[in-house]
């Protein structure tokens, strides 16, 4: 019926499609279009794999379009061309069945022996257990009795559009998980709800976090620098936005962060103590907002009616009465709501100033504060 | 269950005749009367009628899920939240891939099961006709009750088409229940449509056709059917024990009470891959029916596609952790799933190289299933190609539920699956309707969906290796140009869909080009010697049949 | 039975020369066939199952 | 083949109806279990679902009777009755793979042995056992106590597999024409089935009530009531089957060549009977 036009057409777009690509991949210097190669052993050895089966790949497509093309080209029937009589031929058939095995088992053998090494997390210097939530990470240093979560850095301007994003736009996070160059980290991962994977391309680890078991990994990065990842497995609404940025540093710079940490704990210990102004509650409490509620009740208070109640003239959140319903609300979640519970996830500081600024921002009138000293009382009367 | 050959008729009852097949056409004789209106597609029982309705059905899912697809497309097209809020994009990828693979592809396949397998093999009908009613009937029911669960409190299933535990389970929507029931009929459908394929093909063949002489198309059905048969009620299985720690209170996928999340996606995944299966072997069989028609050779090596078919249909059940290389498998599984998924490539590369083989040397003229069919090959063998890169765990590692995945199995499923449910429509739709499709829209069509699939997919890869993970809303700013070119590919082939339409309306409408009944040139076997359009009911009696290696018309 | 083996094996590769399966077909009972394809298939298992251990070793 | 033209049944309404019903079954059920609403559509489903499974089987036993199935319809009924005991046993194979990974996967690696060992970080004081009384997180709560299989359970065994035994003794009564025996053998196995239910259904009450033996008893509990409920439900639908064909049997149906429909509640009972020996090794013995 039509002859060959189509082909030609054909093979036309496909160069054009493949000329926009490198010309897309081209304008955006700063992504590329391949795997990094990454900053450990284990990432190069990857990248190297990946990089051999990939040209394997493209010569097999070489080849096997040149000969098809070739035929297409060649036996038209416009061209009258007489068509052979033969439909099978032995030799043939084993060399293009034993040919693919070889270079299967050909690849299966460094493969097997890149993930024997991925396998061995024995004789790790430090360990990180890394706890998924629903949509946080949660970082806590093993043998340093230190621990904390590490939320979305992006604010939410930018995520609506009401704001340019900035270059790491859904790639940074408030408190980063630091770590020494040169030392044999070991990560634990685990969950508090649902499957998360903890994924950061550079380190060539991906490990789902499943809750109620604990998977391994371990890594030693070379260069100090920082390196972003993501959550790579479906873990509900935010699953986006859940960020992951490890902070390679010198040990001496390590021994510093650490150190600052310590006594970053100790004044959030003492904090809990001492009488909060109304300044300094609201100050953080808009910081633990933002952070934590603004996502379903939004910056100003809204909420996304009927999932999401609005805060703002909430009669909870303006009145005295309400005032023991709100706090048991941020402590222990509603339950048959997606309102979860933060006994366990923020500080008594964070959640009293979160509180107090809830009942005085966005025109609420409650006109009380909420000391911490007050919440932590009631959480060890429990 | 292989049956003894049915026994050779004593004589040729006056079946050795034209083309246009004298006894191969119903006789009036001693059919049941037809109902008519409404009710006459309610009721049928015909074979022709009931193949008719899947593929309308399908059809009809395909925009549905297209649609939602387009939705995501367009939240994708932009980084930041533009166009729809993350729990609602969450039920389109999920809805999205729940009806294409249940609602569209499945039943597309079933429904040229069900018009092809019977002419192809010399069979009346199929062979249990109120049970085909029945399983076609069970999937409007199926999938209305789960596009209602969009309209619930809460909203519908918003997990992702393999709704792991326990986001699918305690996390899950209120819906998630309904979401299962309706899961539960479409596999009892899909059980009961593989039951009566398989009764089919080993008992109602014309007599003298062994199982070696069957279209290959027969063949991948036959085992494609055993592949339903043996994971539907697995997922099933796995369905219920969802339904019982949703709602009384078992712990089969939390640890708490001692059982497993990761228990999930081993029985789900022991269904999921011979399912991915289920959804190409068919398309196999579809594509070594068009190429050798317009190469005009026989399909080369015939028997290595039948045993590289059933090796791959066995292969499958024993790879199916490769889904989960990241879960934190032990080292020695993680090595099995590994190597022996690696070795599927060698049966699927044995079947490329024998369509080029056919090609080679033949007589080639490009019609429209042909373009589809040859378009199949180069893009399935890319899909493949990611395949095997997928399946080396460690490289796979940085993979994993990356778009370089979304790219890999669309297209396996449509460049692939789809275009070869494109080819056989534009192969058989003068069988069908009696009229050749349109060849204008028929090339605008093809043309269309080649650059569009392929700008929509192609650079998925890329957008993959640079980092993205797959199911995510908002992305950061270095995966832009890339998710801007596939939304623009994904509507363009999308909108050019609607031209497929266009073709089948006027095929349904007899416009166009009368065909005879071989209406192609190099067309071999048994449907091609009814008349076009095919009468309702066909082969009254055992048609006369001459194996392909006895055909004088081709060798 | 040494043929059937042959068989199913050249099966699991996807060759076989036409003469042979001709041969093959003659027989009138597919269920060696079948049994054997079935065993050979779990041998298959096996084999890969203990390559994997002794590589992870 | 008598002749060689094929035997095409009539268009039957039964297929569409029964569909309508089991939506009302799935909207009801799905209503149920969420909203506590529902038992209307449930009822009207489950009742209707019934009424078509017996006017579908009637129209099917007229044809068969008035000789409309030749030898090609008989294999497809064959046929199709094997596939779907093979789906059957596919869907066994899920619950009895689940208890296998719990047994040796799962709680192991929670107790701190084998490959992911390292979980027991998180469960310091679990100890693995089988059968599971105390599950990982002790506020689950597991069972008090667990059935002895040497009990009621024994006796349950020993039942079905005399009605195996008593069904095949009546299937060679059917070959021989000897009704009357058919007659008792069958009456036999209904009674062996009949008290197996009931058994179960004492020793369900005594577990749930007596040895805090419920779904909601951790791991153990969800899969014993998994597996054995399940079997019950086919034993269950197996009797329906059975009392079905003794009905046919007491008004004259089957021919010593023809009588598939026997022979295929027959194989279903079989393999019920096939799942019950694997349960009472595995879910009771071992």
């Amino acid at each position: 019926m039509h002859s060959l036009l189509p082909f030609g057409r054909w093979l036309l777009v496909l160069c054009v499609i493949f000329a926009s690509q490198v010309q897309a991949a081209a304008i955006n210097t700063s992504s590329g279009w391949n795997l990094p190669p990454g900053v450990t052993s284990i990432s190069q050895e990857i990248f190297s794999l990946h990089m051999i089966i990939f040209w394997i790949c493209v010569a097999i497509a070489v080849v096997v379009f040149g000969v098809m093309f070739w035929s297409l080209f060649a036996y038209r029937k416009s061209k009258g061309a007489k068509p052979a009589n033969f439909h099978e031929n032995t030799t043939v058939e084993v060399i293009w069945t034993a040919v693919p095995l070889l270079i299967l088992i050909a690849m299966a053998i460094p493969a097997t022996a890149t993930l024997k090494k991925i396998y061995d997390t024995s004789d790790a210097d430090i360990d990180i257990l890394v706890t998924g939530y629903q949509w946080r990470w949660h970082y806590q240093y093993v043998e340093e009795d230190l621990s904390f979560f590490s939320n979305l850095g992006t604010p939410r301007s930018q995520i609506l559009g009401e704001e340019d994003k900035g270059d790491f736009y859904l790639l940074e996070v408030d408190n980063p998980l630091v770590v020494p160059v040169g030392k044999k980290i070991r990560f634990l991962f685990t969950s508090n709800d649902v499957i998360h994977a903890w994924w950061v391309p550079d380190l060539a680890i991906k490990k789902d976090t499943i809750p109620g078991f604990i998977n391994e990994s371990w890594t030693i990065i070379d260069e100090p620098g920082t390196y972003r990842g993501q959550c790579a497995e479906l873990c509900g609404r935010d699953h986006a936005y859940m960020p992951i940025e490890v902070r390679a540093v010198s040990q001496e710079t390590y021994d510093e962060w650490l150190e600052e940490q310590r006594q970053m704990l100790a004044e959030d210990a003492a904090g809990s103590q001492r009488e909060w102004t109304m300044d300094e509650l609201m100050d953080r409490g808009k910081g633990v907002y933002n952070t934590y509620c603004a996502a379903c009740h939004q910056a100003d208070g809204s909420g996304m009616p009927p999932a999401f109640p609005a805060l703002k003239n909430n009669p909870m959140m303006i009145t005295e009465e309400g005032r023991d319903a709100h706090i048991d609300a941020v402590l222990y979640g509603r339950s048959g709501t997606s309102m979860p519970a933060y006994s366990g996830t923020l500080s008594v500081a964070d959640i009293a100033a979160v509180i107090t600024y809830e009942r005085n921002a966005w025109g609420n009138d409650a006109g009380d504060r909420v000391q911490p000293s007050e919440i932590s009382e009631m959480l060890s009367d429990d | 269950m292989v049956p003894e050959l049915p026994p050779r008729p004593d004589k040729h009852q006056a079946i050795s005749d034209t083309a246009a097949g004298g006894s191969a056409v119903d006789q009036g004789g001693h059919h049941h009367e037809q109902p008519t209106g409404l009710l006459r597609w309610l009721l049928t029982t015909n074979h022709k009628e009931i193949g008719t309705l899947y593929m309308l059905f399908a059809l009809l899912m395909f925009f549905i899920g297209g649609t939602m697809a387009l939705i995501v497309r367009a939240e994708l097209f932009q980084p930041g939240m533009t166009f729809v809020v993350p729990e609602f994009f969450n039920q389109m990828t999920t809805m999205h891939g729940l009806i294409m693979v249940f609602g569209a592809i499945m039943p597309a396949f079933v429904g040229l099961a069900n018009w092809l397998i019977p002419v192809q093999i010399g069979a009346p009908d199929m062979a249990l006709p109120r049970l085909n009613n029945f399983s076609f009937w069970l999937l409007p029911v199926s999938f209305t009750i789960l596009l209602s669960t969009l309209f619930m409190e809460g909203g519908g299933p918003n997990f992702g088409w393999t709704f792991y535990a326990p986001l699918s389970t305690t996390y899950g929507p209120p819906s998630t229940s309904f979401f299962i029931l309706a899961m539960h009929l479409a596999g009892i459908s899909s059980i009961l449509g593989a039951i009566n394929i398989i009764a089919t093909i080993l008992n109602l063949r014309t007599p003298n056709m062994r199982l070696m002489d069957m279209p290959l198309f027969v063949w991948t059905w036959l085992i494609t059917a055993f592949l339903l048969i043996a994971v539907m009620p697995v997922l099933a299985g796995v369905i219920t024990m969802m339904l019982l720690d949703i709602n009384f209170g078992t712990s089969f996928f939390d640890a708490a009470g001692g059982g497993d999340p990761v228990l999930f996606q081993h029985l789900f995944w022991f269904f999921g891959h011979p399912e991915v299966y289920i959804m190409i072997l068919p398309a196999f069989g579809i594509v070594s029916a068009i190429v050798p028609t317009f190469a005009r050779k026989r399909l080369f090596g015939y028997a290595s596609m039948v045993y590289a078919t059933a090796s791959i249909a066995l292969l499958s059940f024993v790879v199916w952790a490769h889904h989960m290389f990241t879960v934190g498998l032990p080292l020695t599984a993680q090595l099995f799933f590994m190597y022996s998924t690696m070795l599927i490539a060698v049966p699927t590369g044995v079947k490329v190289f024998n369509w080029i083989a056919t090609l080679f040397r033949g007589s080639i003229s490009f019609e429209l299933p042909m373009l589809f069919s040859l378009a199949f090959i180069v893009q399935f063998t890319i899909g493949g190609l990611s395949g095997v890169m997928l399946a080396i765990a460690p490289v796979d590692f940085q993979y994993h539920d990356t778009y370089f995945v979304v790219a890999h199995f669309h297209y396996v499923l449509v460049p692939g699956a789809v275009f070869a449910i494109l080819a056989a429509a534009y192969y058989w739709l003068p069988k069908w309707s009696g009229v050749y499709p349109n060849v204008k829209l028929g090339l605008a069509h093809f043309w269309l969906s080649v650059i569009g699939v392929n700008l929509t997919f192609f650079p998925m890869h890329f957008s993959g290796l640079a980092g993205m993970p797959r199911r995510i809303p908002d992305y950061a700013l270095q995966f832009a140009d890339f998710n801007m070119l596939s939304s623009i590919g994904g509507f363009l082939f999308g909108i050019s869909q609607l031209l497929f339409v266009a073709v089948i309306v006027l095929c349904i409408r007899k416009k166009g080009e009368k065909a005879p009944a071989q209406a192609w040139e190099g067309a071999e076997g048994l449907e091609w010697q009814l008349p076009s359009p095919a009468p309702l009911h066909t082969f009254d009696t055992p048609p006369e049949f001459i194996p392909e290696r006895d055909s004088p018309s081709r060798h | 039975m040494l043929q059937v083996i042959k068989s199913v094996l050249a099966a699991f590769l996807g060759v076989q020369s036409e003469k042979n399966r001709q041969q093959d077909f003659q027989s009138r009972s597919p269920w060696p066939f079948i049994v054997t394809g079935v065993v050979m298939t779990l041998v298959f298992v096996l084999v890969v199952a203990s390559v994997a251990r002794w590589a992870a070793s | 083949m008598s002749t060689s033209s094929y035997y095409v049944p009539a268009t039957s309404k039964w297929p569409i109806i029964s569909v309508i019903f089991l939506g009302f079954l799935a909207v009801g059920a799905g209503m149920l279990m969420t909203s506590g609403s529902g038992l209307i559509p449930f009822l009207i489903g489950f009742v209707g679902t019934l009424w078509v499974m017996y006017g579908w089987f009637m129209d099917v036993f007229k044809e068969s009777q008035a000789g409309l199935y030749d030898a090609q319809m008989d294999r497809s009924f064959r046929q199709g009755m094997a596939w779907f005991i093979f789906s059957e046993v596919m869907f066994f194979a899920a619950f009895f793979g689940t208890l296998f990974y719990i047994r040796v996967f799962a709680l192991p690696w929670l107790d701190g042995e084998g490959a992911k060992g390292v979980t027991a970080l998180l469960w310091p004081d679990f100890v693995a056992t089988w059968p599971l009384m105390t599950t990982p997180d002790p506020s689950i709560g597991g069972p008090d106590a667990i059935v002895n299989p040497w009990t009621l359970p024994l006796i349950n065994t020993l039942l079905l597999v005399a009605s195996s035994i008593t069904l095949t003794f009546a299937h060679h009564a059917l070959k021989h024409q000897d009704r009357k025996k058919l007659i008792n053998w069958l009456v036999a196995t209904l009674v062996l089935g009949g008290v197996f239910l009931v058994i179960q259904g004492i020793e369900y009450v005594h577990a749930w009530t007596e040895l805090g033996l419920t779904l909601q008893a951790g791991i153990y509990g969800a899969t014993f009531f998994l597996l054995t409920g399940f079997h019950g439900v086919h034993v269950t639908i197996g009797l329906i089957i059975l009392a079905v064909m003794l009905v046919r049997v007491l008004k004259g149906h089957f021919t010593p060549d023809q009588h598939f429909a026997f022979e295929a509640s027959a194989w279903y009972w079989h393999f019920v009977d096939v799942v019950w020996i694997g349960l009472f090794l595995f879910v009771y013995v071992f």
